[in-house]
Parts: C-alpha cells; sequence; structure tokens
C-alpha cells in the first residue's frame, strides 16, 4: 500500500514536468501546428536562465532565499519567452511568411534546438551546473511515504497552470483567434485579428511555461547540463500527442498519463523493459484512438 | 628562401567533445593541453638526445561510433599522427580501435572499459582498469565496511559501463553471499533525470547499501532523491564517481559514501598531488579521473617514442616503433598509480576505495591491489 | 546510346572511385567519407519516398537502420566468421562474397518486414501522430535490443571486421566501398522506378489528397504498406552496409539524433525530390567532415585579426552550432529545400537529352 | 454622395506573374457594385489586394494606389482594414474556422467589435433568421456542415462583423435557389440601411440585378462600366456573360 | 434491371439524421437529377454510394451486388466514378497523371513489376497512356495534358475533374455540383460536356445541381430530397411546378 502511494507521488511529480512542457508544445502546436521541437531546448534555456537569475541575486545582495525565489520566477518566465519569441521572429516567421511548407519550419525548429543546446556547450563549457537551493527541503513523512514540500508545489504548480491555460484557450477571445488560426490562416486577418500577435501571445504563453517548468525543474533536479531538455522534450512531445495534440487537457493528461506508465512499468516489471512497455502502452493507446485521448478526428468533409 | 618545416610529433586526440557526455572530452582535452604546455616549454619532448615540439589534435567524435571512426581515420590519413589516444568511452573506443588495429596506428583509450576495446587488438591499448577487476573490489570493501549481506544496484541500462559493472557486482556478490542476496537490480536509461521509482522499489527491498555504478552527475541527482524519499543507508560507487564535479552537484547528500576509482585527489602524494593542484590553478577545478587517466594515457605515449631510442620521420616506422615501445612498457609509474600490463594491453594495477569526507575531500580508504 | 550516357557516367565514376581506392590513390579517410556519403544518401533517399513523396512524418528511420544492421551482422558473424558467442562459422568464409549481398538483401527484408508495425496504424492514423507512432517505434527497437543479452545489449556486437577480411582474403579489392556504391545505386534505382510508374504515383497521389485517392480507385493500404516497407527495407539495408563499415554496432548509434538526421537531409533536399536526397546526403556529410577542417581554419583566422582572446581557442564544438546555422539560413533562402519538388531534369531540361529520367 | 473606396491604376503580380494590369474603379457610399468577369479575369485578386492580405496567398501591389475616403491603405495591416475601417471579405471559398462551432465562428468575427453585448446579440439574431438551418447547428463543428451550410456561414460572419463595407466574392456559391434569393433580399435590406457592397457573382445576370453599377473585367483589365442597366444593354457585355 | 438500386437508405451522424429512409431505382442510361435544399443530404447520399461511408441503415446495390462492406475503392472498381462538390484533383500532379492514377484499380501489374519494369510493366503503361491520351482528346483536353491543374482556369479545372472520372470507365457517373463556380458561358459548355458524354458512352448519370437551368435541361428525371428524404420527384416539368419544391427550395426569385 505505502509503495502504492509513494510511487503515486513519484508519478505525479514526474508528470508534472512532462504535462508543464507538453502543454507548451501543444499551444504552438494548436496555433501554427507548429511541432517546436526546440521547446524542449527552451524548457532547458529556461532552467539555465533561473539559474543565472537566482545566482545572481544570491549573490549580489544578501536576499533571503525565498525573496530571490520570488524575484526569480517571473524573470525566468518573462526571459525565457523571451528566447521564445525571438526564434519566432527570427527564425519561423520569415518562413511562415515565404509560405514554407509547415516542416520545414518543423525542421527549423529542430535546429534552433541544436543551436540553443550545442551554443550553451560552446558558450558555457561542458561542465554542469548546480542549482542553488532557494527552498528549505522540508520531508514529510507518513509510514514509508516520504514527500518533500517541493513536489507538492511542483504538483499543484502544474495544475495552476492547466487551469489558466484552458480558461484562455478555450473561454476568451484570443483564445479563440489562437484556434482560429490553426484551421485558416488566411481567414484570421479578415476578422480583424492581428495574426502576428496572436502569435507572438502564444509564443510568450508557451515559452513562458517552459521557463516556469525549467524553474521548478532544476530545483527539484539541481543539475543543469546542456542536453537536459532534448529527451524530456521528445517524451513531453510523445505525450502532448497521446493526449490529442492541440488540446490543453490532452496535454495535461498526457504528461502525467506519461509519467504514471513511466514509473509504474518501473514499479511492476523488469525496469530494463522500461521503453519498450511504456512505448507499447502508448502506441496500444492511439491503437485504439488514433488521434489521441481528446484529439478530435478532422472530419474531411466532401 | 626555403624553410624546412618543423619537425613536430604528432599525437591525435579522439574526443567527445559535443554529445552524450562532453564533460568527459573536456577533461580529457584539458589535461592534454596541460601537459602539451609543460613540454613545449621546455622546448619539446627529449627523443634520443634531440627535442621535438609536440602537436596535438583534437578531433570531436561526437560521442557517436562512426564519428569516432571517422575522426580516427582523420587522424590517421589526413594528419599523419604518430599514435591516438582516446576514445573515451567504449560505444567509440571499440570501433575506433579496430580502425586503428587495421591501420596500424598505436591507440591508448583512457577510460574505455570494455574487454573488446583492446582484446586481440595489438595495437590497442588503455590505461584504466577492467571492470571485472574493479566488481570484486567493491564487493569486498562493501561486506567488510558495511557488514552487508544484501546489496541493491541501480544502473545505466543503455551505458556499457554501468551495465558492465553492475553485472559482475551482482555475480560476484552473490557468489559470496548467497543467491537472492542482490534484493534489488535496477535500471533507468541514460539521460534520465527522474529515479524515484527505481529508488521506491529498491528502498522497499531493504538493502545493507545501494551500489551505483553510475556518472557523477546522475549520482548526484540519484542520492539526492534517495534521501527525500527516506533512504538512510550508505552508497558505494565505483571509478565513474571520481569527478570534481561530485561535490559540487551532489552537496551534503555524498559526503560519507565510499566508492572505488583509479585514484583518490585528496590526500594525494607526489606527482598526483602536483598535477591535481597546478589543474586546479589552470581549470579552476579539480581534475576527475578521465583527466588523470587522459595524462596518463599521453604520458605512456611520450615515454613510449622516448623509449624506442629515436624519432622516426616516416609515419608508419614511427607508430610501429611506438607500439613495440608500448608493449614492452612493463611498469609504468602514472598518477593513477603504477600499472603493468598484460598481453592485451590492459593494465594490472590498483585500485584506491575513497572516502567523501565532511568537507567534501576524497580521502583515502583503502588500496585493493591484484 | 546518347539516351544511357549518363548511366554510363555514373558506373565511370563509380568504377573510378573503386579502382582509385584499390591502388591507394583515396586515403582510407576519404574512402569512409565516400562510404558514409553512399549510405546517407541510402537513408535520405529512402526517408523520402515516406515523408517527401507520401507526404506522411515519419521520425524513426533510424529504428529500421538498426533493425538491418543487427540481423545483417548477426547473420554474416554466424556464417562467415569465428565469434565467441556463435562460434566457428557456418559456411565456409571463401563464400562470403557471395552470401554477403545475400545477407544484406534479407536483412532489408527483415526491416521491411518490421516496417508494418508503422504501416498498420498508418491505415488509421496520419501525420504528427504517426510521427510519434514512429519515434516510439525507434525507441522500442533500440530497447529491444539494449535487452537481449546474446548480441551484447548496450555493449554492442562486432565481428564483422572478420567477415569483411573474410571476403578481402578471396580477393583484395575493397569490397566495402563496391557494396555500399552498388547498394547505393540499387537504391536510387528502385525508388526512381517505384515513383515513376503510375503504380508508384499512387503514393503522391494519398499525399496530395487522400479522399480523392481512395474514391479514385487507388488502395491506399496497400500503397502505404508498399511505400512503408520499401522504405524500410532501404534503411535496413544502409544499416546493413553502416555496420559491415565501421565493423561495429551499438543500439545507441541508431537513436533519434540518427533519425533526425535523415529528416533534416530529406528536407534539406527537397520533399518529393529524388536527386534533392542525393544531394543533401553528400551536402551534408561533407560538410560534416569539411567543418572538421574549416573551424581551425576559422579560428586561425580569428586570431590573425584578433579578434578572439589568444587564451580562446575555437573547438570543434562549434560544429554542431555552425551546422544547424547553416542549414537554418540555407532554408530561409530556399523554403521549399535545395530542389524543392523538382528533379535535375526539371531544371536543366537539356539533361533529358542524355537520359530517359523514367 | 462620398467616395468611400477608390482604386487607381492596380497592379499587382503573383510572384513574377502579373495579374491586374492597371486596374481602377470606385464605390460610393451606399451602393452595390458589382465586378463582373470570365474566370481567371482577376475578380478576386482585385478583392484581396483591397483586404490588404499578405503574400502568398494574396498577391503584391506594385503599382497604383488604394484609397478609403481619400487616404491610401497600401500600409495598413489586413487586420486593421477590418477593425479600423469596418471594411468585410467574404473570400472565394469559404474560409471558415472548421475546427471550430459554428456559434464561435461567428463569434470569431465579432473580434474587432466594441460594442455593446446586446448589439452582439442582435446580430446573431438577425444571421439566425436569415439562416435558420445555422441556428440548428449552432454547437456543431463547423467542418462537418454541408457546403452551403459553410456558405451561409462565410455570409453570416460578414453580417456579424458589422462593418459598413463588405466585399462578397461568390457568396452564392453552392446556395440553394431559394436561400440564395433569401440572402440576396437580405442584402438588400442592409444595404438600404446603409451597407456599401462590392459584390463578385458568376451569375452576372443576377449581380447585374441585384447592383446599382458594375465593372467588366477581362484578364486584368477593366474592359467596360456603367449602370446596371446600361451594361445589360450592352451587346458585347450580353454576348460574353449573359449567356446570348 | 436497374443499375444501382437503393433502399431504405438512411444515414446518422450523433444525434443528426442526415438521409433518412432513401429508396432510388437508377435505370441503365438514365441521367437523373438530385435537388434538394442546402444540408438535405445530397452529398452524403453520394458518399454513401461511393462507399465512403457506411449507412447506419439500408442496402446499396450496384448491378445487383450489395456494396455494404465495400471501401471505396472497390465501389469504384465495381463502377462508380464521381466528381466533388469542391474541386479535388491532384493540384500537384500534371492533368495527365490525374487521369492515369485514376486507373489504379486496373493496372494490372505490381509492385515488383514497376521495379524490375517487366513486359507486363511496359505494355499495361503503354495501353494506359494509350487510354488516357484518348481520352484527353475526346475532352477537348489533350493540349493541358503536361500543366498542374492549379494553373488552369477553374472551367477546366472542372472538365478535368469529370475526364478524371471518366478514366475509371464508370457504369455509374456521380456529379456533385459540376456548375458551381461557373459563369455563364461555362455552363453551357458544361451541359453540353455532359449531354456529349451521356450519349456517347452510355453511362448512367446521377447528378446534385443547384442552378436550376442545368438541371432542368439535362435531366430527364429528377428528386428533390429535404431532410434526408425524398420530397417529391418527377420530369422536369413536374418539379417546376410542384408546390412542395418551389416553398422547400426553388424560393421566388424576386431581389
Ligand atoms: N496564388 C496565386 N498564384 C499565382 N497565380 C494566381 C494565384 N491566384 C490567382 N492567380 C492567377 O491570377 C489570375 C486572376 O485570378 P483570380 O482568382 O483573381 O480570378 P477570378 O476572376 O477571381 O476567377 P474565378 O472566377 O475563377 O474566381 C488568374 O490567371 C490566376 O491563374
Ligand atoms: N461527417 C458529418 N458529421 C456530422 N454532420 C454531418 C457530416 N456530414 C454531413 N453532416 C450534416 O448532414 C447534413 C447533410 O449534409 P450534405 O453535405 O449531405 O448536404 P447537401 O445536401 O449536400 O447540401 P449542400 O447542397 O449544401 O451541399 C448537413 O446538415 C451536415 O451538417
Ligand atoms: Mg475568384
Ligand atoms: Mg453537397
Amino acid at each position: 500500500m505505502d509503495i502504492l502511494i509513494q510511487n503515486l507521488l513519484n508519478a505525479l511529480q514526474w508528470g508534472s514536468f512532462y504535462a508543464l512542457i507538453a502543454l507548451g508544445y501543444t499551444l504552438v502546436y494548436g496555433v501554427l501546428l507548429l511541432i517546436n521541437f526546440a521547446h524542449g531546448d527552451i524548457f532547458m534555456v529556461g532552467a539555465y536562465i533561473a539559474f543565472f537569475v537566482a545566482t545572481f541575486f544570491l549573490g549580489l545582495f544578501d536576499f533571503a532565499p525565498w525573496m530571490v525565489l520570488a524575484l526569480t520566477v517571473p524573470l525566468t518566465m518573462l526571459l525565457t519567452a523571451g528566447v521564445g519569441v525571438t526564434l519566432e521572429r527570427i527564425a519561423y516567421r520569415p518562413l511562415r511568411r515565404k509560405g514554407a511548407h509547415r516542416l520545414y519550419v518543423v525542421i527549423t525548429a529542430l535546429m534552433c534546438g541544436l543551436i540553443l543546446e550545442n551554443g550553451n556547450l560552446a558558450l558555457l563549457g561542458a561542465s554542469r551546473k548546480k542549482f542553488p537551493e532557494l527552498l528549505d527541503k522540508v520531508v514529510y513523512t507518513w509510514g514509508n511515504v516520504s514527500v518533500t514540500n517541493l513536489k507538492l508545489i511542483v504538483i499543484l504548480a502544474a495544475i495552476t497552470v492547466f487551469l489558466i491555460l484552458q480558461f484562455i484557450v478555450t473561454r476568451t477571445r484570443i483564445g479563440m483567434a489562437m484556434r482560429g488560426i490553426s484551421y485558416d490562416k488566411f481567414a484570421i486577418p479578415l476578422m480583424g485579428i492581428p495574426i502576428d500577435s496572436v502569435i507572438v501571445f502564444t509564443f510568450v504563453l508557451g515559452s513562458g511555461m517552459a521557463g516556469l517548468a525549467g524553474l521548478l525543474f532544476a530545483m527539484s533536479y539541481p543539475i543543469l547540463e546542456p542536453y537536459m531538455g532534448a529527451l524530456i522534450g521528445w517524451k513531453a512531445f510523445i505525450a502532448a500527442v497521446v493526449g490529442g495534440i492541440g488540446d490543453i487537457r490532452g496535454a495535461f493528461l498526457g504528461g502525467f498519463l506519461l509519467g504514471f506508465i513511466e514509473v509504474g512499468v518501473v514499479a511492476m516489471f523488469p525496469s530494463t523493459y522500461r521503453d519498450l512497455f511504456a512505448f507499447s502502452i502508448l502506441l496500444m493507446i492511439l491503437w485504439i484512438k488514433p488521434t489521441g485521448i481528446f484529439g478530435v478526428a478532422k472530419t474531411t468533409k466532401i | 628562401g626555403c624553410s624546412k618545416e618543423e619537425e613536430k610529433i604528432k599525437i591525435g586526440f579522439n574526443i567527445p567533445l559535443t554529445g552524450d557526455i562532453p564533460k568527459v572530452g573536456e577533461a580529457s582535452k584539458n589535461a592534454a593541453q596541460m601537459l602539451l604546455a609543460d613540454i613545449n616549454a621546455q622546448g619539446g619532448l627529449e627523443v634520443g638526445g634531440k627535442k621535438i615540439p609536440l602537436e596535438f589534435i583534437y578531433e570531436d567524435n561526437e560521442s557517436k561510433a562512426e564519428s569516432a571512426v571517422n575522426a580516427a581515420l582523420k587522424l590517421i590519413e589526413q594528419d599523419g599522427v604518430v599514435a591516438l589516444i582516446g576514445p573515451n568511452s567504449s560505444k567509440q573506443a571499440v570501433p575506433a580501435g579496430g580502425t586503428c588495429n587495421d591501420n596500424r596506428t598505436p591507440m591508448v583509450s583512457p577510460w574505455s572499459t570494455n574487454p573488446d576495446t583492446t582484446k586481440n587488438r595489438p595495437w590497442v591499448f588503455r590505461a584504466a582498469f577492467l571492470d571485472p577487476f574493479q566488481g570484486p573490489v567493491a564487493v569486498n570493501f562493501a561486506t567488510k565496511q558495511f557488514k552487508a549481506t544484501t546489496a541493491a544496484v541501480l544502473f545505466d541500462v543503455s551505458n556499457d559501463y554501468s551495465k558492465g559493472l553492475a553485472e559482475i557486482f551482482k555475480e560476484v556478490f552473490e557468489k559470496k553471499n548467497g543467491a537472492d542476496s542482490v534484493v534489488a537490480f535496477v535500471s533507468h536509461g541514460t539521460k534520465d533525470q527522474d529515479f524515484s521509482a527505481q529508488l521506491t522499489k529498491i528502498i522497499n527491498s531493504k538493502p545493507d547499501f545501494i551500489f551505483v555504478p553510475d556518472n557523477y552527475n546522475q549520482v548526484a541527482l540519484i542520492v539526492r532523491q534517495a534521501r527525500d524519499l527516506g533512504w538512510k543507508g550508505p552508497f558505494m560507487g565505483s571509478d565513474a564517481w571520481g569527478s570534481a564535479e561530485l561535490m559540487k552537484l551532489c552537496g551534503d547528500d555524498c559526503k560519507g559514501q565510499f566508492f572505488s576509482t583509479h585514484y583518490a585527489a585528496a590526500g594525494a602524494k607526489g606527482a598526483t598531488k602536483e598535477f591535481i593542484d597546478r589543474y586546479e590553478a589552470k581549470y579552476g577545478e579539480t581534475p576527475d579521473d578521465v583527466a588523470a587517466l587522459t595524462w596518463d594515457a599521453t604520458r605512456l605515449v611520450l615515454q613510449a617514442i622516448q623509449d624506442s631510442g629515436s624519432y622516426n620521420s616516416d609515419v608508419k616506422k614511427e607508430r610501429k616503433a611506438i607500439r613495440d615501445a608500448l608493449s614492452s612498457i612493463k611498469e609504468f609509474a602514472g598518477i593513477t598509480g603504477s600499472m603493468k600490463f598484460d598481453s592485451q594491453g590492459d593494465p594490472i594495477k590498483c585500485a584506491v576505495v575513497v572516502r567523501i569526507d565532511e568537507t567534501g575531500n576524497f580521502v583515502f580508504a583503502e588500496s585493493i591491489c591484484p | 546510346m546518347q539516351k544511357y550516357s549518363f548511366n554510363i557516367g555514373l558506373w565511370a565514376l563509380a568504377a573510378v572511385v573503386v579502382a582509385l581506392s584499390q591502388f591507394g590513390a583515396l586515403d582510407l579517410y576519404i574512402q569512409s567519407v565516400i562510404m558514409f556519403i553512399g549510405i546517407n544518401i541510402i537513408l535520405s533517399s529512402s526517408l523520402n519516398v515516406v515523408n517527401g513523396y507520401m507526404g506522411e512524418f515519419s521520425c524513426g528511420h533510424a529504428g529500421f537502420m538498426c533493425v538491418g544492421a543487427y540481423v545483417s551482422s548477426v547473420l554474416s558473424v554466424l556464417f562467415f566468421a569465428q565469434d565467441k558467442i556463435f562460434g566457428a562459422p557456418l559456411l565456409p568464409p571463401e563464400l562470403a562474397p557471395l552470401g554477403f549481398p545475400i545477407i544484406v538483401l534479407f536483412s532489408g527484408l527483415v526491416a521491411a518486414v518490421t516496417g508494418l508495425i508503422v504501416a498498420i496504424p498508418s491505415f488509421k492514423t496520419r501525420g504528427d501522430y504517426l510521427a510519434i507512432i514512429t519515434i516510439a517505434a525507434n525507441y522500442m527497437v533500440i530497447s529491444a535490443i539494449e535487452n537481449m543479452a546474446s548480441v551484447g545489449g548496450p555493449r554492442g556486437f562486432m565481428g564483422m571486421k572478420r567477415v569483411v577480411n573474410a571476403m578481402t582474403d578471396v580477393v583484395d579489392i575493397p569490397w566495402m566501398m563496391i557494396w555500399v556504391i552498388l547498394g547505393t545505386f540499387m537504391s536510387v534505382w528502385m525508388i526512381r522506378r517505384f515513383v515513376s510508374s503510375t503504380y508508384g504515383k499512387g503514393i503522391m497521389s494519398i499525399c496530395q489528397d487522400e479522399v480523392a485517392a481512395e474514391i479514385m480507385s487507388v488502395n491506399t493500404n496497400k500503397m502505404k504498406m508498399a511505400a512503408f516497407m520499401l522504405s524500410s527495407g532501404l534503411a535496413g539495408i544502409a544499416g546493413a552496409l553502416f555496420a559491415h563499415v565501421l565493423g561495429y554496432v551499438n543500439p545507441q548509434s541508431f537513436n533519434i539524433m540518427k533519425s533526425t538526421e535523415c529528416l533534416v537531409m530529406v528536407y534539406l533536399g527537397g520533399m518529393a525530390s529524388l536527386g534533392g536526397s542525393v544531394i543533401s546526403a553528400i551536402f551534408f556529410t561533407v560538410m560534416l567532415e569539411l567543418l572538421r577542417f574549416i573551424i581551425p581554419a576559422i579560428d586561425t583566422a580569428l586570431h590573425f585579426v584578433n579578434i578572439l582572446p589568444d587564451s580562446y581557442h575555437l573547438s570543434q564544438v562549434w560544429k554542431w552550432v555552425l551546422i544547424p546555422l547553416t542549414l537554418i539560413l540555407l532554408m530561409q533562402f530556399r523554403p521549399e529545400g535545395i530542389m524543392g519538388n523538382k528533379e535535375l531534369s526539371d531544371l536543366f531540361p537539356r539533361l533529358k537529352k542524355f537520359y530517359k529520367f523514367k | 454622395m462620398n467616395t468611400l473606396l477608390e482604386v487607381k491604376d492596380l497592379r499587382v503580380k503573383y510572384g513574377n506573374i502579373e495579374a491586374l494590369h492597371g486596374v481602377s474603379f470606385n464605390v460610393n457610399e451606399g451602393e452595390i457594385v458589382t465586378l463582373i468577369g470570365a474566370n481567371g479575369a482577376g475578380k478576386t485578386t482585385t478583392l484581396l489586394s483591397i483586404s490588404r492580405l499578405p503574400p502568398p496567398e494574396a498577391p503584391k501591389v506594385i503599382e497604383g494606389d488604394i484609397t478609403w475616403k481619400g487616404n491610401s491603405i497600401l500600409d495598413m495591416p489586413p487586420h486593421k482594414v477590418i477593425s479600423d475601417l469596418h471594411l468585410a471579405l467574404v473570400p472565394e471559398g469559404r474560409h471558415i474556422f472548421g475546427n471550430l462551432t459554428v456559434e464561435e465562428n461567428l463569434k470569431i468575427a465579432t473580434y474587432a467589435r466594441k460594442d455593446s453585448i446586446k448589439d452582439i446579440h442582435g446580430d446573431y439574431d438577425r444571421v439566425f433568421t436569415l439562416f435558420p438551418r445555422l441556428a440548428e447547428r449552432k454547437k456543431q463543428r463547423s467542418e462537418s456542415l454541408s457546403g452551403g451550410e459553410q456558405q451561409m456561414l462565410a455570409v453570416g460572419r460578414a453580417i456579424m462583423s458589422k462593418c459598413n463595407f463588405i466585399m462578397l466574392d461568390e457568396p452564392s456559391m453552392g446556395l440553394a435557389p431559394l436561400l440564395m434569393y433569401d440572402m440576396f433580399r437580405t442584402l438588400k435590406q442592409l444595404n438600404k440601411e446603409g451597407l456599401s457592397i462590392l459584390l463578385i457573382e458568376q451569375n452576372a445576370h443576377l449581380a447585374l440585378k441585384f447592383a446599382h453599377r458594375g465593372y467588366v473585367l477581362d484578364t486584368g483589365e477593366i474592359v467596360a462600366s456603367g449602370s446596371s442597366a446600361d451594361l445589360m444593354d450592352n451587346p458585347e457585355v450580353k454576348k460574353a456573360y449573359l449567356g446570348g | 434491371m436497374s443499375l444501382l438500386s437503393i433502399d431504405g437508405l438512411t444515414q446518422r451522424f450523433g444525434g443528426l439524421q442526415a438521409v433518412s429512409d432513401f429508396n432510388i431505382e437508377l435505370e441503365e442510361g438514365s441521367l437523373t437529377g438530385l435537388i434538394g435544399p442546402n444540408g438535405a443530404g445530397k452529398t452524403t447520399i453520394f458518399n454513401l454510394i461511393s462507399g465512403f461511408y457506411q449507412p447506419t441503415e439500408g442496402i446499396i446495390k450496384l448491378d445487383g451486388t450489395p456494396t455494404r462492406g465495400l471501401k471505396p475503392h472497390q465501389v469504384t472498381a465495381l463502377g462508380v466514378a464521381r466528381t466533388f462538390q469542391n474541386i479535388r484533383l491532384w493540384h500537384d500532379m500534371t492533368v495527365m497523371d490525374n487521369i492515369r492514377i485514376a486507373q489504379h484499380y486496373r493496372l494490372g501489374y505490381d509492385f515488383f513489376d514497376a521495379i524490375m519494369r517487366s513486359k507486363n510493366y511496359y505494355r499495361r503503361e503503354k495501353e494506359i497512356e494509350r487510354i488516357s491520351t484518348e481520352l484527353l482528346e475526346f475532352m477537348d483536353l489533350r493540349q493541358y495534358a503536361e500543366e498542374l491543374p492549379t494553373n488552369l482556369p477553374y472551367g477546366l479545372q472542372r472538365r478535368v475533374e469529370i475526364a478524371r472520372a471518366m478514366s475509371i470507365q464508370p457504369k455509374l457517373l456521380l456529379l456533385d455540383e459540376p456548375a458551381a463556380g461557373l459563369n455563364s458561358s461555362d455552363v453551357e459548355g458544361l451541359i453540353k460536356l455532359i449531354r456529349w458524354i451521356h450519349n456517347e458512352f452510355d453511362i448512367t448519370i446521377l447528378m446534385i445541381e443547384h442552378q436550376m437551368k442545368v438541371v432542368m435541361s439535362l435531366c430527364s428525371w429528377i428528386k428533390c430530397i429535404d431532410f434526408g428524404a425524398t420530397i417529391a420527384e418527377g420530369t422536369p416539368e413536374d418539379i417546376q411546378s410542384s408546390e412542395t419544391v418551389i416553398k422547400a427550395y426553388l424560393g421566388d426569385d424576386s431581389i
């Protein structure tokens, strides 16, 4: 029983990260049908930004860690959003303007990701960074179940972000515009909607969330290295698709699902088979629901 | 006028500057740079009474097998190096070793632990000891130190070093403590960051200690997460822990743990201490085992060049001379301990077990020789 | 006669390359680069069948390559080489030059059958959903092999050099160079014939309007299967050649990074352009190697004009910054890839005189 | 009468192909003007140029001017054309947002409107009385609508945007006769309330019957113009566009 | 015997009944019109006939063979060709390729023939080439054979789409609003073309159209549906004067 609860908590935390990153994927995808393969690396950049911001404040003033944290959260989100928007401006937008096939933008995103990773490596060197402790760790223990305050914060953050995004996308006018763009970019300006602003807004949201995820991740797994975003990025993408890409609920659920599957497989089967089993399960889900859990099949009207 | 190009001894480095383990490449390169500067400052390597300057050429193998082969071929064919240092990890060292052996160029891998790297390859050598030796060291030490009868193992399935060592450890431990005394044998993937599921499984099987033959960066995460999950027992590690960064990343959580390795930085004496101090001064961090092993590997090659008595400007002949000299080195006093070479070109050397003390230094606990 | 001059030219070029390798005029490094170019051509052109001509987004090409590499390695070692796992060779090593191509083709076949795990879901789902099925397939193949201790697991598998040596023992010619060239020609030739037949053009109709294709009598499921199997089969052949050129395989050599390299080559060359795939494979491979020489040159140049501080040297790390940067710039100038969806003959109609591009 | 929109010597290009070679015409406040012409004459191109949509879908203006109440709008971004000038376009090929419901499609068209919720609701009613079918399909994802229903939605969106100038590109395409006539009657009614209309219609007969004035476009040039009655009597126009 | 017989056809989408208990018998060689208000279910009926949807209820028989369970390409192989309400040509392939690919079901060679370029391959390709050229010739499209459809004017695209359907050599041709988007003179041409095809190839045609001129001058029998069920049928004259049809569909043409 204890094991079950413990694993449940583990899965919730790990799934939270998948969910946070998958939300960013889905948001951008939902608007531009662009698989932003650089998203994992934007997340990595977010973690680094958080690192620099936090060490800056810690080093410069004699702030209490919690004050530093309070400053780091918004700054990180803002700066990371800046990175995302910059990519959009200099790499994706010109291609879009030229009417390139969307997969060329996807490949460009992939390349941007590589530049972020290796540029970081080239500039900062291969040494890993240790993220400073900004939160006094509290371990709550009941019987064999242990959980840290950080874990709870992470889970809470994922849920909050999900609710906010879900509200924006489904309830607001700009959210409606975002959904419209994915279907027909041509007609959006005809509705009086400034398309570029909406796209920039999307990148601000998506990358901001990646920044938040990066910060929380750095606090939970305080070792930063240039390639830290690659694998988790790919997996979060998979989670987003399994949930039904383009759908906020899908990304959220898909992230947790992947977290649960990975933790579950390790807990129940020989751990060496984790990837094999986890991906088989995901394939099975897609087999049953070919457009993901929340994905709606595009009805081809002929 | 007609200036003849200055004669130089070219040595190639086939190292992972990008890809999965850039830190390994960087450390290798740092150590090599330091050695290069040392020797060239004296006017070059003294061979047969003549000083010849050195030139080191660094090629990135991107941590990929095919790139390692291409890099090796480029160094051999285009740059005409007389010997190669690296690759470091076995994934690249095994195929690159084949290439060097086929092309009759001596190669010394600092770090590779896979027996295949050197097996039946007269041109390939290494500076690190093999898993089959390190496994028992860890078992014996842990059994004695922790009075352990049960153990758990957490390793990286996709990393042949980690997996190989884990398997040997399991075999030896169970031979000593009876079947099923390794109560949990759990794996993770190479770039994983969350180990809570694995650790939950391990903690629940209540082992006396956890053996973690993993790279230091993952060790830092594993140890921390284990503490978060309520584990209070000891860990035992392997040589891959031995990085300067371990303490920076792991902090207090790792203090008091033990691991087996090639050398202990703290409390080192003589040449080792000098190396460490200078490296620290130059790069601002304690050299890890890769740096030390690269240093030794390169010095081995230089030693061989000197042993051969004269430098031959015909590259092919010089390579042969180096190989012959390498294979006849009987004993070599490296900063990672003194080593002898067996018929395969693998070193026989002592392992040390190191304890991480309260100040975070790696202090010598015990030396175990084969 | 004139119509075949293009073909004849290619074969002549191949013969020259082989001859130069044989007599040592090309050093081993250049030879190895040429062989990797050949392998990359197979990879990119075969992926183009699915991603370009059929318009799907398959991201797990390396998985099929992996299958081909392992199947061929195990078989060739089993049959023609002494090995610590498989023991004595089943056949006399003198037969290696005959047996090897059969093994390569067979491993292609096995990879093609593996391709079914992607082809069958593609009946129901498309686009980005298919993308993750292929990624998952890639991971699963790697994970499966890592769990197979008999082929070395994460340690990798070797012994193929001995098979190549066995071939050299029979006749001393650059065997692998010959096989790679033959494999490349065969792949490009197969794809060319496939996509230029009315039968194969069925996949292009799926790309442009699947509904119309199905209603206009194209058996879309069958065509998808054919395309996926052709593509993964050729990837398997590329894998088999790769394994024997390297003499060593390791599951991590076929991870998602390798797949993305294939993707980059396809889109760089241009979707649905075979010529583009060939050109971009050459460009990509050569650029990767050239940067080994260019970066030190840039470093020297920058130091010469004193832009860089003395203590800082540009290292090879910058390679993987420069490559994507170049590709991004290239795509900004040619947002449809080097060749768009055109072939050489469309851009230079006069070439048609020399070769029938059908 | 005030001239609302004026197009002067407009030349536009798709890539390297010139689609309009100097087109000039104007629309006055409260007028209904129609552009007729064969397939490919450049009618759609003209409307897209006025809407200031960016390439690649829309053409690039290389010469000439488009003015709105005397001010050039060539530098205006497309969304401003709607939100500031209140100039709407019902594009050829409907371009509805298939992943949104019918209701959301109508709602998105009010994006630039700044008036009260109540006014907006009044317009919903107007659309739903004109096209009762849309009311029945309110919650349906619009991509599964029938061809004609989608066309209704496209026109409905233009009404929702509450513009005082609407450009319609073949609004009757795919509509059943009954509905087509209803739609034209409603548009006429809106026109009486002050709406100006620029109409493109394949059925020249119908278009001229509906409009006050017309222009005839042929391969990128205006070849005839005048009041509807004049054009209908013009023998050339009769022969080429009215089917004899 | 009738070529197409539909009995009790019903199609539901969720709660929506798009077609309800629809019946029709088409005699061989007839030219029938299908009209009805927007959203009446006309296109849905076409989709059901061509196998794109599986009917919720009802039986569709072609030449006596029930088509339930057949995939669209199998139905097409039985001799049912169609055009689409919105043109769906393969826009990046030449007109010639469009015509050739539509003959996929009777290519008569397989993958290996294509790769090995067997005798059979050349024989069949030649045959298809011949048929396609001939067809383009017939349809006055010969000079556009190597053009991309996107570069053709709308009227010609419609014609190419009909040619593509004809290359299937159908027994039954389904035309979905062939005159939509055509100007008056093109409509005249279209009427002539359809009439000519009907006579020349002696095939059965069922067409949906909103332009009364087209329907009235071509069809010998017209069926008017609303809410997926027949509300009136008869000759053009009957329909034009039917109160029900006027009320539900034609309306009055005063503007
Ligand atoms: N996106 C485009 N790229 C290139 N050429 C185009 C493009 N769109 C239209 N054209 C060309 O511009 C010319 C005018 O086209 P336009 O669509 O304006 O005609 P139209 O009068 O609206 O015809 P229709 O009655 O068919 O709608 C045509 O020759 C057409 O081929
Ligand atoms: N896939 C679908 N899912 C849900 N509803 C659908 C679907 N396809 C059609 N419908 C609905 O069924 C009804 C009939 O559609 P259909 O396309 O057959 O109409 P139609 O008679 O062809 O009309 P039009 O003349 O406008 O083309 C419409 O109301 C439409 O909304
Ligand atoms: Mg038009
Ligand atoms: Mg319809």
